[in-house]
Formats: structure tokens, C-alpha cells, sequence
């Protein structure tokens, strides 16, 4: 089998990157996003972008690159907070946003990734989510149908993964990327550490291999932390 | 007199019980960690995918794989697990939390709550709000009795777009505590702040109330 | 907080069992089947049970316990062969069975636990199993709608769990454990090892504590296997 | 002369492809594992939760815990992942596994299966079936051309309650390949097996298809 793994963002993302196509990209916030990757799309110039995640990155992070260099034309996300080129494009109209309950954004991507085309929720009935939507009720209760989500190219960050593409998350770093990495016609994967087939426990791969055409190994990672919050040390 | 935010978030914690699994909201919700009553275990959830929530790290010690929903960085304890937002969502929507404290900006005597746009400002998105009020089991609101200009928060309808319809239980503010029903019976006043009297709540809320008080 | 744990089947299912409930049990054919619990079940007397599971034992082996003390009136299942007292009953009318396609299944389970009260799924369209359910057309393919399970009780099997109820499982004797476990009113779970809070790791904890309200340190397993395959060893 | 076993399963193999994913059901499919090419990279679903599916056990080295989805024993390999049978069956509906090699009791000539149940026998159950038919891109049928009564088994209208409608893009008999369009149009004879003629597949088949011989 020719290899998974490609020397850097832009070889990896070859072929795959276009104007018009749906990316989606893991992380909540800046935890656990695909730095690497969002720099090799950022340098593909590709256009007209509709981007799914949880986030849009923030000032000077993350998607946030992506959004600067005016490629973006649309948002699926659940919150788009302290970033405020999107804020002055909304406000614009430069740019479209969807909002989603976080919950309903991560479940849409889950059924897309599992071959679900809609399902009903509790979640948004009521308020201007579920506005043109079907609504229906089960056992008394209301719920509101939603759609699955798929992506033309899904990108993801994982902590390690193996040369058969199986991924390991860490912490609350793990967020939408493993539904992400179902969603895509092709999913891209980076990694911090790449270990051999056979390294990692079977029993506690988090991503299977299949879901991951491509991958690399990240580097320079900044990790930037949104909200730094520390308690003092007791004194001795 | 009113209760200060401290005060709001010890009330909201008498709503604890031992063996609960609990998301706290941003805000005065937050606060509620620091009085959860000794020997009373409560797990903390965040949404973005992690049971068992510990206390801010010390200085230096910060891991930026380890947020929480507020994307403050944070630890964890020894009962902690980590999932993905897809799971942590099916926790929160299957009703397997017992209790989630958050704010609001407006509360319905119906049980409707807003708390995430305001028309004419910028929105920022719903976030975890709405699958929270609408998943778990018993939704706290805790907020301000009025606004700034004096205007009642706690309204028969809720002016400003919904986050849910029917989801809140128990309204403590800085002058009250409500019980509301979901099912549309009705609020009922259940107590005051110390010093707060039934005519200044009578002439400080919109919405409609029984009284109910000890 | 009281313990979860009891010392065992019978302290477990203490007030749990009653006649007409439904019981959902993990395990596929009899890998991964909580072996004591189902024996507690029989030992409970609980007679008229719903039982839901991917299948109901074979002969001697596994739920077959509780069905061949006529404890079982209707059974939802994907495949039910190597039973000859199910297939006598059923036959004779004296169980119902709700064959549904494994995957149907699973899905459904995991909708129940995750509040999701219908979804929709290419599997069974055009064939027996749509009979009687809603279709409907996505993107120019035919779905049909099924709806999500839970139950009174959920039993399940695990291969490690903590203090607070945190579960990993082992190979594939996971199967269907994960989401029993989440779509039970209450659910029990029995482990082969019980280790203290803080031992596992938490990124690699398969059942979050919440989803589990008692369990027990399983005893005697017996894991019989059905079909035991071997090769010969090479000659050196 | 028809082809045994072990050459419908040859050639079934002839549609791996190298990288693929690949779901092999009980019986004849279940021999294609031998048949792999050299050099060739398949991995091998397994639906009750694995992906790696690695030869059976050697004696004395089984492990009850480590079963497929016939429920033999088997081992892993170092790509192997276990995951649930929600995640399993998310994997195959969502149609990430790219071949699934399945037995048929009639294939009709619009790609339907029927596979799982006989009216007036006992119901044993569709198992996985329905859902790999359903959810796996291409689908390959390796089932003997006809019942031992002569009757054909490959149809205009399957006569046997469905496993799924339109969903076999390839029947591989004893006798013949069959490529078969799953949009309805229609059946095409590609193969014959060695020294098998055309007029006895004409004569052999109730299932009306168009000839197209290398």
C-alpha cells in the first residue's frame, strides 16, 4: 500500500485543495486545532470557502489565517467569538454564518461521517434554530429534524498516530476531531508523534486507520492558550 | 438587601446532591465550584468533552490540551475521562447530567430562557447553551433580577430570541428564588434575599408568580 | 458519595428487576456477555421481559439462562440462530421477535442513550424491515426512519472499571456494551478487574462513569466460545 | 466446467484493490482472505468491531475475547483497532469500507439480494447483512449459479424476501460474472468459467442481462 504519510502540509493537501469546496476542521477554540494543515490551506489560495468547525479560530489563530486572507464565504459553526474580521465581515455581509448548538453541529457531523442523512433533537426547539426546519413529536415531546453533515476535505490533529493512520487524541484536544475525520470525502491528519503499526493499543485508538488518507507529522506547534487561568500555590 | 454574586452561587449550590453529575455555565455559575458542601461528591462536566473537572492549575502547569467549555485551562482529578464533543453531547441530550447552573439574560414564568443574542449586536453563537437547557434534567438559571435601567428580567415572555422553551426549573436571582414549571402551571415565588420584602419582588417583576414562601 | 459498588448480581439487582421490564444486555453471541449479571436476572424470577440485545444466548450459554426460565416474552435481535428453546417458542408463538439489521440496532441503542428519538438510515429500505415505518428521500436516495431504544435496566460487561464507574473493555468483546450502557433507565455493569480511581487513563476510558449507576467484580467467567477456529502451527 | 469454491473466490479477489477496506461475509467469502495477492494491502473489516482482522488463532492461542462476526476465533494484527458495533456499523453505513464480498441465495438482474431468510423456515436473523449491502460502496454477490433443483439463481425478481434493493454491483456464480447496474440498466455477462459456454449460461439464467466477453 502506498504510504499515508507526506513530508508537509502543502504535499499532503495536494490535489485536494480548490475554490468552492467544504472544509472542515477539528478543535474547540484553539485546543486541538490543525495548525499545520490551517497554514497549508491558507497557502493553497483557495477561494469560497465553506468552513465547518466549532470555531472560526480567533484574532491572529488558527482559521483565523484562513478567514484574513479572504478565503472563507461561509460558516457552520457554534460559536465565532473575540475575532473580529469575521465580526466586521458578518456585519458586512462579506460573509455568511450558520449558527448551530455546538451539540447539534457535533451530531450533524457524526450522521454525516455514519451514512445518517437527518435525526431529531430536543435541542434549539422553539427558538430561531429550529426556524424552516421539520418539527415533530415523539412521545410528547417536540424535537426538531437536522441534517448530516459531510465536508470535502476534513483536517485534523491528533497527539500520535501510526503508519496505518490510527489516531490517538489527548485531553480535551480530542473535541470534534474524531467526528471530523468521518466526515470527509478525504481526511488529513496531523500528528505530533508518529509511532510505528503496532505501537499503539487496539484497544484504545480513538480514530481507525481507514477514516485517514493522508497524513504528517506537525511541527512548531504554538498552542496558544485563549484563556490562561492559574490558581496561586498554597503556601508551605 | 441583595445577594451579592457569591450569595446567588451558594443558593444555586443548595441545588446539589450528592452523586450528581453538573455543568456549570460562564459567569456566576462558575463560582458554584467553590461551594459544592464538603463530603458532597459532584462531578463536573464540560462540554467540549471531559467528566470529572478539576480545579485552574497552578502557576506554570497550564496544559493547553486541557480547557474547559470557557476555554480557561484547568486539571483533572482522578475519576476525570475524556470524550469527544459528539459523545460529551450525547451525555448532555440523553438527559444523563443531573443539574445544569447557567446564567441568562431573560427568564419566561413559563420556563423559556434567553441567554444568547440580543437583536442589533453582534452574535457570537449559542455554543453548548441550547442543547444544555435542552438535554439535561433540572436547569438552574441564575442572573439579575433587573436590568441596569430597572426593567424586570423575569418577564411572562421573553422579549429577546430563545435559547429554549420550557427549560427552566429553579430562577435564583440576587432578590429571589423561583420555582417554575416546565409543563406551564406557573412560577412560584420560594424565597427572598435577606431583607428583600414580597412587595419590592411584586413591584420589581413582569412575570406572573404564586407565593410559596417558608 | 455512596459506593457504586455492590458485592454481587443479586445485591446489584436489588429493586432493579420486575416483571414487564426491559432489559438490554451486552455481548455478541457470547463474547462480551455479562455473564453474572444474566444470572442474577434469572435468579431475580422477573418474568414477561422485553430483552433487547444483538442476540439472545445459544443453547446453554447466555441470556439462553433467562429464556429457558420462561422469564422472556418478546425479544429485539439482529440474529437469534444456535437456540433451540427460542426457536421452539417462537414458532409456537409464545415469543415475538423483532429482528432488526445489526446496525439498526446499534444505532438504535445509541440514539436512545444520546436523546435522539429517530434518525434515518439507508439499511433495510425496499426490503421487510421498512414495512410499516416512514421512508423518505435524501439527496435522491430512499432512507427509512428508526427510532431510538432504551430500557428499564442495561447490563454490561467490561474488562476494567474504576471506583467511579469509568469502563474499558477488551478486543471485541466491546461490541455492544458502550452503548447498552448508555440507554439503560439504570445500568449495571460487571468487570473482571475493579482498580481504584486514578489507575486508568483517562483518554483511554471507553464508558464514563456516568453512565454506570452499579456494578459488581464478575466471578467464574466461563467466555465459551462458539465457533473455536485454530490453524496448525508451522513445522519447524 | 463450473468453478469450485475456491475459484469464485479467486475470482472475487480479482476486485481487491490495493489499500481497500474490505468486509468478507461467512462462506465462500470468507476464503478470499487466502487469496490476497502478494504485495497486495487489504485490511479486513470484522462488523461485530474490528478493522485488521489478522488468520485464526494457533492452537491453544485463542482468546475468547477475539472473535469475528461468524464468531471464530481469530488474532489481530499491528494495524488492528477494536471500536463498538455503533462504531463499527457508522464505519459501513457511512460507506467508508470500500468492498464487501457476500453469499446470495438470488441476486435479480436490478441488483437486488436476498440472503437472509426462506418463508416457512425458521428465521434465524439478517444479522449484519441488511446494513453492509446498504452502506459498503460496491458490493460483490459469490453464490453458485443455480439451486440444486436447476432452478436459477440469479432472477429477474427475487422470489425470496429482500436483503437489499439495488445494491450488488457484481454476482460471481460458479458458472459466470455478472456486472449489474444498481440505477436499473441492467445486467451484463463479462466472464464465463472455463469451458463454460454462452448458450448454457442462456439456458442456466431466468435473469434477463446483455453480453459484453472480453
Amino acid at each position: 500500500m502506498s504510504s499515508k504519510l507526506y513530508p508537509d502540509a502543502q504535499s499532503a493537501l495536494s490535489g485536494l485543495t480548490a475554490d468552492n469546496i467544504t472544509v472542515m476542521s477539528g478543535g474547540f477554540g484553539l485546543c486541538g486545532i490543525p495548525e499545520n494543515l490551517i497554514v497549508g490551506l491558507r497557502d493553497s489560495g483557495a477561494k469560497n470557502l465553506t468552513v465547518i468547525g466549532n470555531n472560526v479560530g480567533c484574532d491572529e489563530h488558527g482559521m483565523w489565517l484562513v478567514l484574513a486572507n479572504n478565503q472563507i464565504r461561509k460558516v457552520l459553526a457554534s460559536y465565532v467569538g473575540e475575532n473580529k474580521i469575521l465580526e466586521s465581515r458578518y456585519m458586512s455581509g462579506d460573509i455568511e454564518i450558520e449558527f448551530n448548538p455546538q451539540g447539534t453541529l457535533a451530531e450533524r457531523i457524526r450522521a454525516g461521517g455514519a451514512g445518517i442523512p437527518a435525526f431529531f433533537t430536543r435541542t434549539g426547539y422553539g427558538t430561531a434554530v429550529a426556524e424552516g426546519k421539520e418539527t415533530r413529536q415523539f412521545n410528547g415531546e417536540w424535537y426538531v429534524m437536522e441534517t448530516g453533515l459531510t465536508a470535502d476535505l476534513s483536517l485534523v490533529k491528533a497527539w500520535k498516530g501510526d503508519t496505518a493512520g490510527n489516531l490517538v487524541y489527548r485531553k480535551t484536544a480530542r473535541n470534534f476531531n474524531p467526528m471530523i475525520a468521518t466526515a470527509g470525502k478525504v481526511t488529513v491528519a496531523e500528528v505530533e508523534e508518529l509511532v510505528p503499526a503496532g505501537t499503539l493499543d487496539p484497544d484504545q485508538i480513538h480514530t481507525p486507520g481507514i477514516f485517514v488518507q493522508r497524513m504528517i507529522v506537525g511541527k512548531s506547534y504554538t498552542k496558544h492558550i485563549e484563556r490562561l487561568t492559574t490558581r496561586a500555590r498554597e503556601k508551605n | 438587601m441583595a445577594w451579592t454574586r457569591e450569595q446567588m452561587a451558594a443558593r444555586a449550590a443548595r441545588e446539589l446532591r450528592d452523586g450528581f453529575y453538573v455543568n456549570l455555565g460562564i459567569g456566576i455559575p462558575t463560582l458554584v465550584a467553590n461551594v459544592i458542601p464538603q463530603g458532597m461528591t459532584v462531578t463536573l462536566q464540560s462540554e467540549n468533552g471531559m467528566l470529572g473537572m478539576g480545579p485552574f492549575p497552578y502557576e506554570g502547569e497550564e496544559d493547553a490540551d486541557l480547557i474547559n467549555a470557557g476555554k480557561q485551562t484547568i486539571t483533572e482529578l482522578p475519576q476525570t475521562s475524556y470524550f469527544s464533543s459528539a459523545d460529551s453531547f450525547a451525555m448532555i441530550r440523553g438527559g444523563h447530567i443531573n443539574l445544569s447552573i447557567l446564567g441568562g439574560m431573560q427568564v419566561s414564568e413559563t420556563g423559556d430562557l434567553a441567554n444568547w443574542m440580543v437583536p442589533g449586536k453582534m452574535i457570537k453563537g449559542m455554543g453548548g447553551a441550547m442543547d444544555l437547557v435542552a438535554g439535561v434534567k433540572r436547569v438552574v438559571v441564575v442572573m439579575d433580577h433587573c436590568e441596569k435601567s430597572g426593567e424586570s428580567k423575569f418577564r411572562q415572555i421573553c422579549s429577546l430570541p430563545l435559547t429554549g422553551k420550557g427549560v427552566v426549573d429553579l430562577l435564583v436571582t440576587d432578590l429571589a428564588v423561583f420555582e417554575i414549571d416546565r409543563k406551564g402551571s406557573g412560577a412560584t415565588l420560594v424565597e427572598l434575599a435577606d431583607g428583600v420584602t414580597l412587595d419590592e419582588i411584586k413591584a420589581k417583576t413582569e412575570a406572573t408568580f404564586a407565593v410559596r414562601l417558608g
